[in-house]
């Protein structure tokens, strides 16, 4: 990312958010993505929560790559430093909401620890990395990445509801297969947007 | 809790995928194929196995605090291993799961194993549980692959099925991964309704 | 080689360090003082948050169970042997729980109950309530759309004829189907009470007796009959107090309408 | 749990400990999985490497990597990376050729591939180190022999079209046509590195 001007960032947003969606095209993060889409509130909640990880995770893991691991040449372990970094900082988080908004706490219930095993916070990690971004270029990936996750699943959990609420469903499909295909249908739309070229 | 009843559970009523719903990235993800399937299926075995046993052996020794960080830490140390073995040993295959090896770590099957399970019981049935739920990983993900295979690239293993005619290649992207899981489920759910004796 | 071992050993083994006495410092700076019992209650329930027991998740049920504004059998996942070491934790002063169930209070079927107009709409009871009330000449009676059904995580109701009817073994009493009904005509009552009401209809008794021949006019007899002053009629319809009732019966063979009857 | 207290202080000690170890011990293991692993895969790599510059470029007795050269060659709106040029030189030490290494970006993922090209600056051989493209889409750019002999011989860069190509164009496969064009601008690009790299050292 040579020169920043706003056109760029403007480039890197569209192509983190809809063109290579971390969910709906890259695959990552899909056990909250199910999980915490029930209620549209939650989803937010949960969203917003793995906005602020990501970003924090993003300034953490690239300080660590480059003053850690680089000098003392220990880049295999750029996995394990990531996740302990990532844990560590769910973890403080958890116990911050707990603590200062209990209401969201009491909603995202067992996913917010999911979200350490949220792959696609280590994924965004381990790609800047790979793609050799610098320090800014990281976070502002990081938090595209994560708009992204908020949008997909906010969009979700709007479906959801209304799947819930209108349509009768064969029993076999209830619950997950029938959100599945949603989000399958879902994807398709998202795939649209490779069209878009920057 | 019998090891025929762990068998059964990790394959069948408790299978990791379809019934509990978890491990969705890789299972998407690497489902393209039968051969990354299964792949994939049995590292993540292997990883699940060593940390259940492992995590289960220092169940009395790590406080409530940093459960979760140090079971991540011990989870990524086997996955790091696997990763470096198998692109040493194994070249072929690590070149064909490429990415997914990392994303093991955060492949919630193996956490949610080590917290709900393998923190709570001793080694061998910990050990028990992560071989069969590691199995019944392999299992839904062969059958997904083998799925996704045949309508997306038209080939079983690498060889060509039906001749001429152009294969669905829908199956092969991210999209057709949610469809045949999403049908998967449906007739895993179906099944075992049946099998209760379903209500309606 | 022994030097990479080393860094390595000490590079994350201080990382390690750090993270770890950070937790311990957040885990007391932000340490909320918890009851222990809700700890204990969490490890009995599920942990799905799917909502059978009407709250948000299975955190909020253990905080309403620990501040004693909720019965402890209230999860239908962990039904019976759930609600007693629940019970167990709360200590002994958890007084004897009754079970309760869910009852519809209408048996307005399309054969007993008329109709204002024919209906074609969404099968939906609140969508066929704002039309001027629903399609029964009875205001109060049960629309028989099945919300209440679509909602029941125990899948305990179904539409008969037309009327919402709960199967007492499958039902937990939770309440969700409490606010899923646009007419509220479902109430909990303790699951071994006998004697029910199947009617809610608040109109004087002329114009219940146009609405439905299995209405409630309101005409007091069970009332006056009741040896155990059990049964009072509010806004012509009589409600049983299920603390008093003995299920001797006499109300239902008073009753002209035959609207009080034994539960099958 | 026998590595916990109440009070805040020695708790304090007694976690921070815990995770040192833990994390300390799972590194040093790591460090010595390391140490036995990483010659053997730098070692395959380069036998890999080795084996297909020798391929591309058979009469070639040594590839020496090039230092400085443009590291992303960009034409239109595409940007490739350029891994490494190596200079095929033969016994006497002429300059026989170049072998460009380039990833361009697939579907979904990268195209690695080596691309050789001979003294007069025409590409005479193109090979694909690793291709996880989606698998349905992305293996037909390797097994469609026609589609790759198109581009053997061109001096130029050459545009990716969809319809009948004209002079100077070269048609993408049906159904493939995002790794095709990948494939297309990753040759284009080897080109482009090459001459870029020979303006450099006649300078």
């Amino acid at each position: 990312m040579e020169t920043l001007s706003f056109g760029t960032i403007l480039a890197f947003a569209v192509n983190a958010i809809l063109i290579e969606n971390v969910v709906l095209s890259q695959f990552m993060g899909c056990c909250p993505f199910f999980g915490v889409s029930k209620k549209s509130d939650t989803a937010l909640g949960m969203g917003m929560a793995v906005t602020f990880i990501m970003g924090l995770a993003s300034i953490v893991t690239y300080g660590v790559y480059q003053w850690v691991l680089i000098p003392l040449d220990l880049e295999y372990l750029e996995t394990i430093a990531f996740i302990l970094v990532i844990a560590a900082l769910v973890q403080l988080v958890e116990l911050a909401l707990k603590k200062l908004i209990p209401a969201l706490y009491n909603a995202l219930g067992i996913y917010l620890p999911l979200i350490t095993t949220n792959c696609a916070v280590l994924g965004v990690c381990l790609t800047s990395v790979q793609e050799g971004y610098n320090f800014l270029s990281s976070f502002l990936y990081s938090v595209f990445t994560a708009l992204g996750f908020t949008l997909a699943i906010w969009i979700f959990s709007l479906i959801r509801t209304r799947i819930e609420e209108t349509c009768d469903i064969p029993r076999a499909f209830q619950g997950f297969p029938i959100s599945l295909i949603a989000a399958a249908l879902l994807s398709f739309g998202f795939m649209g947007f490779n069209g878009l070229s920057f | 809790m019998k090891i025929k009843d762990q068998f059964n559970a990790g394959l069948f009523t408790d299978n990791p995928v379809l019934i509990q719903l978890l491990g969705m990235c890789p299972t998407l993800a690497t489902s393209t194929t039968l051969i990354n399937a299964i792949g994939m299926g049995l590292s993540a075995t292997f990883v699940l196995i060593c940390s259940n046993v492992l995590i289960s052996l220092l169940r009395k020794f790590i406080p409530q605090k940093i459960r979760i960080a140090a079971y991540i830490v011990i989870i990524a140390g086997f996955v790091t291993l696997a990763d470096m073995l198998l692109e040493a040993y194994f070249n072929s295959i690590y070149n064909a799961l490429g990415v997914f090896i990392p994303l093991i770590v955060v492949n919630c099957i193996i956490l949610a194993r080590a917290e709900s399970f393998a923190s709570k019981n001793k080694v061998i049935p910990s050990f028990f549980d992560g071989l069969f739920m590691g199995l019944g990983f392999t299992f839904a993900l062969a059958i997904l692959g083998a799925v996704r295979e045949i309508l997306g690239s038209g080939t079983i293993l690498g060889f060509k099925l039906f001749g001429g005619i152009a294969p669905l290649s829908l199956f092969a992207l991210p999209a057709g991964g949610f469809l045949g899981l999403g049908f998967l489920i449906a007739l895993a759910q179906h099944l075992s309704t049946r099998k209760k004796g379903g209500s309606e | 080689m022994w030097i990479d071992i080393l860094k390595a050993f000490l590079a994350l083994g201080i990382m390690g360090l750090i993270f770890g006495g950070a937790l311990s410092i957040a885990g007391n700076v932000f340490h909320v003082k918890e009851d222990e019992r809700k700890g204990k209650i969490l490890a009995v329930l599920p942990g799905a948050n799917c909502g059978g027991c009407g709250y948000a998740g299975c955190a909020n049920y253990a905080d309403a169970v620990v501040a004693g504004e909720a019965p402890c059998n209230k999860c239908p996942v962990a039904k019976a042997e759930g609600a007693e070491t629940i019970a167990s934790i709360m200590g002994a002063e958890a007084e004897e729980v009754r079970p309760m169930v869910a009852h519809i209070r209408c048996s307005g079927s399309h054969d007993i109950a008329n109709k204002k107009y024919t209906y074609y709409g969404m099968n939906d009871c609140l969508a066929a309530s704002r039309l001027l009330g629903g399609y029964m000449t009875c205001q109060y009676g049960c629309l028989g759309f099945g919300n209440c059904v679509k909602k029941c995580p125990q899948d305990a109701i179904s539409i008969q004829n037309g009327v919402a009817m709960v199967d007492r073994d499958n039902c937990v009493g939770c309440g969700i189907c409490l606010d899923a009904c646009p007419k509220g005509v479902i109430e909990i009552i303790p699951k071994d009470s006998t004697v029910l009401v199947s009617c809610s209809n608040k109109d004087p008794g002329a114009r219940t007796r146009v609405a439905c021949n299995a209405g409630c006019i309101g005409c007091k007899i069970c009332e006056k009959n009741c040896p155990e002053g059990a049964i009072r009629v509010e806004g012509n319809v009589s409600i049983i107090d299920y603390t008093k009732c003995t299920a001797c019966g006499i109300c239902t063979e008073k009753c002209p309408r035959h609207l009080l009857e034994f539960s099958k | 749990m026998a590595f916990e207290s109440k009070n805040p202080k020695i708790d304090f000690i007694l976690t921070a400990l815990t995770l040192f170890i833990i994390t300390a011990l799972v590194a040093g293991l790591l460090a010595l999985a390391n140490f036995y692993t990483a010659p053997i895969i730098e070692q395959s790599a380069k036998e890999r490497l080795d084996h297909s510059l020798s391929e591309l470029i058979t009469d070639a007795v040594s590839f020496e990597e090039a230092e400085e050269f443009e590291k992303n060659v960009t034409f239109g709106s595409v940007k490739v990376p350029v891994h490494a040029i190596y200079v095929a030189k033969d016994a006497a030490g002429t300059r026989l050729g170049y072998c460009v290494r380039v990833t361009p970006a697939g579907y979904s993922d990268v195209i690695d591939m080596l691309v050789a090209i001979d003294g007069e600056g025409a590409v005479s051989g193109v090979q694909i180190l690793a291709i996880s493209d989606t698998p349905g889409i992305g293996m037909k750019v390797e097994s469609d022999e026609t589609f790759r002999s198109k581009l053997i011989g061109i001096t130029d860069t050459v545009k990716a079209v969809k319809t009948v190509p004209a002079v100077g164009e070269v048609q993408v496969i049906s159904g493939a046509t995002v790794s095709s064009t990948a494939y297309i601008n990753g040759v284009n690009a080897a080109l482009e590195a090459a001459r870029l790299y020979e303006q450099e050292v006649a300078k």
